[in-house]
């Protein structure tokens, strides 16, 4: 059909192409009007106010605050009007990419589309003015809420009951691990070590510590697998548990879990895995039946609530029921037609206590259950396999244009890297860079650890056939630059509003707030 | 399905292009035995208009009819409507934590401001781009304080928030197991002569409220000297962000650390989360600080731009010597906290927190009226306890009419002399005098 | 106070400049990353749907509906997902400029902050989900706020009776005009000519021949108003009224007005006054204390209603009493304490009729009156104040760089031209379009059109001291290029996504609407 | 004053550059006896929180607790809340008539898109960008036949929407008299009879409803066949859009200008508006079209991009000449519509068509049970006029359940025989099974 946007659709022009001087990018990318703005506190003239408050009872004063504890007004903070504060924000938005905007394959992160509807019902007043310690019969509908979702991911999990409150994926990692040190605990013995394959995420050793346990790295196989020798080596009563995260970060599914799993229960350890890349397996295969004791959701990857440019997320953790005791409060309960949040310790002697303030985080529950709710049974099942049906496209059309590191099948994610590159001294950064004046975001790059300049593609179910094909244009005409234009390439990005930042001089003098006077150089 | 954009014969000339027969032979790397041979057991799928039926029928089984007089950490404020419009903007809500800085100067910029407006609110140097919550800032910050000192024993008042002590329990007891907690007086605030007694060469840091859960006013000067004597830090936490418009900032009477929610600056309650947790430290301890931070650099051109920075302190970087785990913080809702900051600005938030102070008085005078004495002699912001003969009761009674009265200190402090009739009560400017002339006749029945 | 965007205020460079090479515009604006996008129908695969709605029920057919008048489908029609269509709008948004991305000083428009407490509060359920013929009894809230709104807008102008329901200000004039000739009428003659000065507003001309009455123009004096000898001389019993703008569109006061009403109230004529300039006298003066019979609102302007790119508007008219009786229907009326709307020709037997369906744009009702209620007495009339204040800065600031065709008194808005540029071959046009490139909106240009050239800009009360600077910045930045680059000028605007655009080719060969292989060229 | 940037020193110093004393000084030009000498008498001011308690209450007194079964001309639809989020978007909402291109292709493009979904959804060449309601745009059709024909006199059916045929009436007044009413026969259709007797030399248009006022739809091809031989113009007017998905195009069933509301998409009812007219016709007449016109065009570079066009039709160039007066249209509303309708595509807008027609059969049925007959024979889409004994009396009834039961014909057509137990009923997606059934039965009482 013909396009008269004047804009050349770039899969035959940039493979012809010296780079992106002509039309746009392959996924729209151009240049427009955009607006400098300056920080808040770089502006203007005090006695400004964007808020309208009720007046003070006349002659208040705050006399009875000793004056030593008392001050008057915040220094440094800005006065501006409500039309410059919407003028700012609004300006400064349009410096971001978001989903919204455009496609977001950042491996391991799950960027799929947040539901609009979502929004509209997180913010209905029933939900948003609800306080934490209103009593139970004024809170019915949270707590159902929260019932039906403790239900579903328990069942999607197939494992028995689901611990809500902690706040995101590494929360839920810290956990569920706790849970596992108090089950050995129980035992006599909390036990000194965690196993985890050199593929994990970082928060996983770094959870494993905070948790006072010693880390010890298992090295994956060739075809990106962990493999039961290596556990069976390394295996001992020393070990409180494993961490597997299945699929891996590599987007390789751990076919030998169960294997693994049998070890490890056979000394007396317990089975952890990392749910962040659950999307792969929705409604296709269950942790719990793979041998997996404990697992941490991240609802804000699996289950489509905002990333909101880091969080707020949500972090539950779903256990075997011989562990639903170890579990921190609150947990919610059905008795009757009622539901009732168990907050108590004396109900439940066993628990590792609290993760966080009230119950979790809330709003991510309700977008959460309404995403299951609108797709249902067979919903849930086709997220999973149309993800991973998207990653294994792009991978198909990619393969021999970037180096593919394991040739082991790809599930929701698939990892390339910048081999075939180097040659022309092109790494995963150029690549990253070159992508954003296509018009894309860039996939998570340098992750995992054990693929050197790893380019970590997640498409995610809810991109179409023609986006991933014009992202794989991309993807080509960069490869070809690489050859034909290699320094095109290390100045990416050009239509960005700010060119490469130089991250190296953010760190060798941070200059972390500003200050009067404040300056950067 | 509206977010599957594949038509059939789109999945048809995808699985060709892969060289897979079905969708099921996508998954052919996972053993036969490990797959699901059943749909997942959840309700069938709904349509959006029964959605929004089923929603807004949870929706009205919670009574929301008048702002609570609870706060006890998630406190009843306006949220101007023009900070809900910039957020549902989806260059900010539907952004990834700004790995990728030329694509998310936006959100980077937004990050740099909220550090500098918890700086400026905390008198504090440095701060991070946010945590969980209040409860985890506060466990973070003692973790901090022990790997600063390489002392392990953590001093904490009774008057601390008890979720947030909870929390700190729950957080310390794999590695660091001593808690001393020092008691408070009458007025509400710690007991300063236990605090000497309970500090010494092996205290990391002291934490106290502030203001403290009882809503008093503590001596921070006092606290922060005995500490800093000891060689320890002295750690507040703020739940009542809104105080620090009106209360001098922790740093400038001897905190080390500050930390809190700022759930008060444009965020809804929403049962309890989310809500932006902050943290705030000296610069000499930046390098132990945990979480993301922003920072100021320049671009090829000599611009200035922000990026996440000192990230050598973090887990994707550091793995298990990582100063923290956490990854994804509260990004959103430290945007919600720092709009409406923007809006408020200096005149804004004095007036704002001058305000709550006055509401608190009101209620205090109806309450006193009323028969209900304040229970606690010191300094209070705008929350405070009041003996109502029988807090449950009250609160039950109260429910019925659509309020919920306060939080019954009692479920803290079973032991208190008080702690039958205790109700700890907030007014804000949601509490109109009217409201709080009717709350203070009503809670007597 | 040191600015560290690395950007350049460009008061200063732009007065060196040879243009905008350099740093960012006077308004802040600079190029970045941007999407191409195509029409929605040129795009994608069909079976998409961006919708979830409830199942047909089993077997539904539609045949009782004759199959002649039926059709399957709407062929064309695109199908995309939720996703795409939440991309499209999203990119397509980026390539405006509204009040909330910059600087708008669109003359005549008075394009001030539109709240975001008033969208909040049109969204209520309350009122968004009214049906229009809701019984009174349950619909005495939107009946109120009418008839509060009704009362206020009653006494700003100085008159009696208001009807709310004309959907825009040319609506409003239509309306008034029929009242004015209903009057005429009911004295046994409708008259036949409307008396308007040169510099009048398109549709006020077209309002009176829409009424059948034919248009006579007064030449304003050189002083840029009316004159009543003018008057005196054309006016007879053949007039049926007079149309004027108080300020007119010069934003100059007509300081005869008074003597003008009542020449023309002598020869039995009536005094329609244009009410689009509210802005200028809300609280400092009312068009009723100076003759005025009937004016229109503009609530989309004066009382910040959002222009959403082109309306919904609101135009309410009022009248004096003697005129009430001709009003269209409804009215909004106050019984006891109830609140009722009269909608039917027996009670009201000499009215105009209806000038639009139901009651008139209720939603743009709801946030005018909250905007009245959150301004009180004191804040209508500083807003009054305060756009004169405005304007008169930027006229102070500008004079001398640009012509200034009338030296008379300015109000809310000032009309300057491009006589000094000309000599260099610079046009409004050519200043218009590098104002883009500065981050600002231009001002109206052309109009009025006794003013060759002319350039009314229109800055209103919501704008702030510093912004009004940065733009005079910008004009004077663009009278030195005039004279150092010509050249450039005429290139501009260069920081926008589409160059400048080419209206005689849209006008020559019209392509009013996508059609399968649509050209353009 | 939170929208007055301007501080007190900022006064000051813009006076002095003004050269002037005072504020009052400025308006020197207005004669000091024309000046107000009081301040306008208008409520005091409120803050924010007392204005969302204020407009709460107000909005709590309209009783909105079910979808109405009343439509007649505003009908209950679900706007999917994509559409909302996006209309918020400040570039879009706080942008003027795209005056100046080059910083207006976003609403520029829209219009583009929104004039081509007017045309697909009426079989007609041509659209404009908007006008103000169904009703002006009715008349706005009616006046440009009158300019393509030279003929004075206008045909309408007594089946058209009344407050089409009032505001037709009410703008023709003053030019053109001749307005002829045809009435309608029992299955509710136009009579043919009468309209071919009624229309003649000097008839310039027969307007007709589609579907009509009753919610029947009419025999359009043998009406414009009628319309065809006299040598005018058939106009149809739409006020259910939805139905467009399921009827046939009134361009390929011989209608020359197609106009109506799209309130339908996109535009909840807000109390009857604001909403997006429409204006659809042949090629041929385009330049005696009415109101704003976008087109497509190429900027410097070659590149497609969007501008206002044919403004030589309109006010600001033609003034006393112009086709019509309107300026401003309905932008924003017509947005809504734009994004509703791209949700909806193909499948989906011929899906909820069905399904409006489905609900209403279902309404047929359950009203029949109960004893209700339908009043008229001939073929419906969503809408229908059932005999339930006392109209108004059912009205007042259900209104107290909360419940809008419909549009009492007799309000409209007095004379007609059964006028007093007419009552006219939209069934739509939003009217469940359970409601219908509910309804049917309560009516009865
Ligand atoms: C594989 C994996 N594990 C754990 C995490 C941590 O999750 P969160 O960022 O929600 O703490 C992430 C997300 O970054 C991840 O990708
Ligand atoms: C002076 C004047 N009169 C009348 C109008 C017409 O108002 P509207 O566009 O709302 O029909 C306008 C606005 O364009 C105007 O500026």
């Amino acid at each position: 059909m013909s396009n008269l946007t004047g804009w050349k659709p770039t899969m035959e022009k940039e493979a012809k192409g010296p780079g992106l001087d002509g039309g746009a990018g392959a996924g729209g990318a151009t240049r427009g009007l955009v607006h400098e703005e300056a920080l808040l506190f770089e502006r203007g003239s005090t006695g400004r106010c964007g808020v309208s408050l009720p007046p003070l009872p006349p002659g208040h004063d705050a006399g009875d605050l000793p004056a030593e504890l008392r001050r008057d007004g915040v220094d440094g903070l800005p006065e501006i009007s409500e039309l410059e504060v919407i003028r700012h924000f609004t300006r400064i938005s349009i410096w971001n990419h978001g989903i919204d905007t455009g496609f977001y394959p950042l491996g391991s992160c799950t960027m799929k589309y947040n539901p609009k509807s979502s929004e509209a019902l997180a913010r209905l007043p029933g939900f948003a003015n609800l306080h934490p310690l209103a009593p139970p019969e004024a809170c019915q509908g949270a707590l159902e809420l929260m019932w039906h979702l403790e239900r579903a991911l328990s069942e999607i999990a197939g494992l028995d009951t689901t611990a809500l409150s902690p706040a995101a994926g590494a929360h839920g990692e810290l956990c569920g691990l706790m849970v596992i040190r108090a089950h050995h605990l129980a035992k006599g013995n909390p036990r000194r070590k965690v196993l985890l394959p050199d593929t994990a995420h970082g928060t996983n050793p770094a959870s494993a510590a905070l948790n006072g346990y010693e880390v010890q790295q298992l090295a994956s196989g060739p075809d990106g697998r962990l493999h039961p020798e290596t556990v069976r080596a390394a295996m001992d009563e020393d070990v409180a548990a494993i961490m597997l995260t299945n699929p891996n970060t590599l987007g390789i599914f751990e076919s030998h879990i169960q294997e693994i799993a049998d070890l490890v229960h056979a000394k007396g350890g317990l089975v952890y895995a990392d749910g962040a890349n659950m999307n792969a397996l929705l409604g296709v295969a269950r942790p719990g039946d793979m041998g997996v004791d404990v697992i941490q959701y991240n609802l804000h990857k699996t289950f489509a609530t905002p990333h909101g440019g880091g969080g707020p997320g949500s972090g539950p953790v779903a256990v075997r029921a011989h562990l639903a005791q170890y579990l921190p409060l609150p947990l919610v309960v059905k008795e009757g037609d009622a539901f009732r949040l168990v907050t108590s310790e004396k109900e439940r002697p066993a628990t590792v206590g609290k993760l966080r303030e009230f119950w979790g985080n809330f709003a991510m529950f309700v977008r959460a259950w309404a995403l299951i709710r609108e797709y249902g049974p067979e919903g849930v099942a086709q997220t999973g396999r149309l993800a991973v049906l998207n990653a294994n496209y792009v991978r198909a059309l990619l393969k021999g244009v970037y180096n593919l590191p394991y040739e082991t099948d790809s599930l929701h994610e698939v990892v390339f890297d910048d081999k075939l590159q180097k040659a022309n001294g092109i790494s995963t950064m150029d690549v990253a860079k070159r992508l954003v004046d296509h018009g894309f975001h860039p996939p998570t790059i340098y992750f995992p650890l054990v693929v050197a300049g790893a380019l970590m593609i997640e498409p995610t179910e809810t991109e179409s056939k023609e986006t991933l094909e014009r992202f794989v244009a991309a993807m080509k005409a960069i490869a070809e630059e690489a050859k034909t234009d290699p320094d095109a390439l290390h100045a990416a990005p050009t239509r960005t509003f700010r060119a490469r930042l130089d991250e190296t001089r953010a760190a060798r003098k941070p200059v972390l707030r500003w200050k009067p006077g404040m300056k950067v150089e | 399905m509206r977010y599957h954009p594949h038509t059939p014969e789109d999945v048809r000339a995808m699985l060709d292009a892969v060289g897979a027969k079905s969708l099921d032979d996508l998954f052919r790397s996972i053993p036969e035995k490990l797959r699901l041979k059943r749909p997942v057991d959840v309700p069938p799928a709904l349509d959006e208009i029964s959605l929004f039926a089923e929603f807004q029928r949870l929706a009205g089984r919670n009574d929301v009819s008048h702002p609570p007089f609870a706060g006890a950490g998630c406190y009843p404020h306006h949220v101007p409507p023009a900070v809900d419009q910039l957020l549902l903007r989806g260059e900010f809500f539907t952004a990834y934590t700004p790995y990728q800085p030329e694509v998310s100067q936006g959100t980077l910029q937004a990050l740099f401001e909220w550090q500098t407006f918890v700086c400026l609110l905390t008198g504090l140097d440095v701060s991070n781009a946010s945590m969980y919550d209040g409860a985890t800032a506060t466990a973070e910050a003692a973790l901090m304080a022990t790997r600063l000192t390489g002392r392990k024993q953590i001093v904490v008042s009774a008057a601390l928030h008890p979720e947030y002590r909870k929390v700190l329990a729950t957080y310390l007891r794999s590695t660091h197991d001593e808690i001393a907690v020092v008691p408070f007086g009458a007025d509400g605030r710690t007991d300063l002569r236990a605090l000497e007694k309970a500090v010494g060469p092996s205290t990391a840091c002291v934490i106290v409220g502030w203001p403290n859960f009882l809503g008093v006013v503590e001596p921070l000067p006092e606290i922060a000297k005995i500490a800093k004597q000891a060689g320890a830090l002295t750690i507040t936490a703020t739940a009542e962000a809104v105080s620090l418009g009106l209360l001098q900032a922790p740093g400038a009477l001897g905190a080390d650390v500050a930390v809190g929610s700022f759930q008060s600056f444009g965020n809804p309650m929403t049962f309890g989360g989310p809500a932006p947790g902050f943290f705030a430290t000296r610069e000499a301890n930046v390098r132990q600080m945990p979480g993301r931070v922003c920072g100021a650099t320049l671009d090829k051109h000599g611009k200035r731009g922000f990026v996440l920075t000192l990230s050598t302190r973090e887990q994707h970087i550091r793995r298990e010597k990582a100063t923290s785990n956490i990854c994804t913080n509260s990004g959103l809702t430290a945007l919600a906290a720092t709009i409406h900051l923007s809006l408020l600005g200096r005149a804004g938030l004095s007036h704002l927190a001058r305000l709550n102070h006055a509401r608190a008085r009101m209620l205090r005078e109806a309450m006193e009226r009323a028969g209900c004495k304040a229970i606690f002699s010191g300094p209070y912001f705008n929350e405070q306890a009041f003996d109502v003969g029988d807090a449950e009761e009250v609160v039950t009674r109260l429910a019925k009419r659509g309020v919920l009265a306060g939080a019954p200190l009692g479920r803290w402090y079973p032991d208190h002399p008080r702690a039958k009739g205790a109700l700890l009560c907030v007014a804000t400017e949601l509490h109109s005098e009217e409201l709080i002339q009717l709350f203070a006749r009503t809670v007597r029945g």
